[in-house]
């Protein structure tokens, strides 16, 4: 049953990434990086259990914290670059 | 006993994995961002929880609960954060639902 | 399978035009390389590069492109020349790789020569489990304490490089453009409130714990270096420089490279050689364990101080980019409402 | 036979990709991602040599024989704390580059420089 649950979660990541190369505006690409860390989260989880390995969870934990971090750092940074950016072709 | 505990970890991780795949195939079908971001942010947490609580009654060593709670817990508090800022973001910097679409 | 995505996202890195996507897409090929260390057993690795190659560096680079423009004109010069010296290389390396040991076999020369001493004997002479982190202090404690002297030379590069001289003026124009910016994010604020005491106790779980689990100095610098730049992120520079004033970080990256290196002395002074750890107290493994530790906290430090250090001067260089145009643009209103 | 050697190719994938990044692109930060990507198919290069068959991570358990080669571990950890102090640099050069020159072009600094001299 985790192999068949971390199949699953191979296919969802693909999607994501497949939505970061096509997504139109720039949100829908954080949205998927987004999406990404959750489910690679997820995965390390079940790789986890898996291999049989319980210590693969502070990992788990570390992701969850650094994929909030990053999206936080990504809005906070993409309103005023566009703020920055649109302020030279002015 | 145990077989009780066995099927309804399995019943929850195949639960999980389907609101996931549903959740991706959301993702790339909807039309526009805000749908988009309807479909990923309800599945995501919802389905990470179900997965992790299929984990959690998969092997009841006490550590391992433990660190399985700290990770729902975050999660939990992460997600909808997450999809809020981003959809203060989006809103703030003019990118406008479609209201009118058929 | 992992590494099948690994190479679509490579891929998709080289076509992409809008370097803010190759940003988004360099961290998604940083979190993927990390699950692939998962996969393959190396724990610790996978930390370092889940809480480095995805969280610092994408952070670093979006702040160095806030500062330098967004879009790359498209002109490639002279494509196909490069494209064929690449696959001329690529085709001498695969054919290299034929006579290389098939993937995860036992009897490859890496795994005959000294490993299996490690194994078994890294047990009884440092009784820490996590073979990773024995060998990384004690076996090789030398190379760790050049990597640490590297990492503060990087620091202080960036520091020499990007240093802003503070105007008190100038300070009091960048404050003001801080706050009024931070008012809105009033729910991030509070979340991030309440993680953030959870995210330093859980760098230093990570910090001490890395002798039984994965984890050990560097990840744990590297998480409290983040959780300090989420804080500095959503309550603004200036409260964030209240908060940890520079003079007092630079003095930390000192601090822990001093204390890796007078760990050293201390066993040199007892007469055995440089880093060797087991005089530090009567029975070698005890000796070895604090040795260990004190190293991992020397280490911790001094990561944590300089990624801090680093952040703080990419944001403290894009306020002032951003205030400097913000002064042009007052001057020269103030200069059209005078005349 | 096929699947004994998948690792090192994709390994030689991705680093001619890094590679013809940082030949073909004109861009500096274009080109420091492309470097990452180098380095890190480095990284995958050696943990993939050090995967052992039904071997699990080098952390020591009482039941567990058969482990992973730690060794490599070790250095791909130093490896890659170094990497991300020369991306740091990378970016600051970067920067001030931009500012110096007002565009991180290769061609639109080297232009420049040929005005100069």
């Amino acid at each position: 049953m985790l192999t068949a649950a971390t199949l699953a979660i191979l296919i969802v990541m693909f999607m994501a990434i497949c939505r970061v190369v096509v997504g139109p505006t720039l949100y829908d690409r954080i949205l998927a990086v987004n999406m990404f860390g959750t489910k690679t989260v997820l995965l390390i989880s079940l790789l986890g259990f898996v291999m049989g390995r319980p210590e693969f969870l502070d990992i788990a934990i570390v992701y969850s914290l650094i994929n909030f971090i990053s999206v936080i750092a990504v809005l906070r940074y993409s309103d005023s670059s566009i703020f920055h950016h649109s302020k030279q072709q002015k | 006993m145990d077989t009780l505990i066995e099927t309804s970890s399995f019943l929850f991780l195949l639960i999980g994995s389907f609101l996931c795949i549903s959740g991706g195939v959301g993702i790339l079908k909807f039309p526009d961002f805000y749908t988009r971001m309807h479909a990923v942010g309800v599945t995501e947490t919802l389905a990470t929880a179900m997965i992790l609580i299929g984990l959690m009654l998969q092997n009841p060593d006490a550590l391992v609960l433990l660190k399985l709670l700290f990770i729902l817990l975050l999660t939990l508090l992460i997600g909808p954060t997450a999809s809020h800022a981003l959809a203060q973001a989006a809103i703030k910097n003019g990118l406008k639902p479609e209201l009118h679409k058929k | 399978m992992l590494l099948a995505f690994l190479v679509a996202v490579a891929l998709a890195i080289v076509s992409m035009k809008d370097l803010f996507s190759v940003i988004m897409l360099s961290g998604i090929y940083g979190l993927l390389s990390a699950s692939f260390f998962v996969a393959m057993d190396a724990v610790d690795v996978a930390f370092t590069e889940a809480a480095v190659g995805a969280g610092i560096s994408t952070l670093l680079m979006l702040v160095a492109i806030t500062m330098t423009g967004r879009s790359e004109d498209p002109d490639r010069h002279k494509p196909f020349l490069a494209l064929a010296v690449v696959v001329v290389t690529g085709g001498l390396l695969i054919y290299g790789t034929f006579d290389m040991p098939a993937f995860g076999s036992a009897q490859a020369p890496i795994h005959q020569q000294v490993v299996p001493r490690y194994i078994q004997h890294s047990m009884e002479e440092i009784g820490v489990p996590n073979i990773v982190t024995s060998v990384l202090a004690s076996y090789r404690g030398f190379d760790t304490f050049g990597e640490v002297v590297v990492i503060f030379t990087a620091g202080m590069g960036v520091l020499a490089l990007l240093s802003v001289a503070r105007r008190p003026e100038d300070i009091a124009e960048i404050d003001s453009l801080n706050d009024s910016m931070h008012e809105q994010h009033l729910i991030l604020r509070i979340v991030s409130k309440m993680l953030l005491p959870f995210i330093l106790l859980f760098a230093l779980y990570v910090q001490f714990h890395g002798d039984y689990g994965p984890g050990g100095g560097f990840q744990a610098g590297v998480i409290f270096a983040a959780a300090i730049i989420l804080y500095a992120m959503l309550f603004g520079m200036s409260t964030a420089r209240r908060v940890i004033n520079q003079s007092f970080i630079q003095l930390l990256a000192a601090a822990g490279v001093l204390l890796y290196g007078s760990v050293g002395i201390v066993s040199l002074l007892e007469g055995k050689n440089f880093l060797d750890y087991g005089v530090l107290s009567d029975d070698p493994v005890a000796g070895q364990h604090l040795g260990i530790l004190l190293i991992e906290l020397g280490v911790g430090i001094t990561v944590a101080s300089v990624m801090v250090i680093i952040f703080f001067n990419f944001a403290g260089r894009r306020e002032n980019a951003h205030s400097g145009e913000e002064n042009e643009m007052q001057n020269n209103n103030r200069g059209n409402n005078k005349t | 036979m096929l699947m004994d050697h998948y690792n090192y190719w994709i390994v030689v994938v991705l680093m001619m990709t890094g590679f013809y990044i940082v030949i073909a692109h004109g861009n500096l930060i274009k080109k420091i991602v492309g470097l990452s990507i180098f380095q890190t198919s480095v990284f995958i290069f050696y943990i993939s040599m050090a995967k052992v068959e039904g071997g699990t991570a080098p952390i020591l358990e009482e039941g567990i024989r058969q482990y992973s080669n730690p060794l490599p571990h070790v250095l791909i950890l130093t490896a890659i704390v170094v990497g991300i102090a020369t991306t740091a640099l990378g970016l600051a050069l970067a920067v001030r580059i931009k500012e110096a020159y007002g565009s991180i072009e290769e061609e639109e600094i080297q232009r420049q420089d040929n005005l100069d001299c």
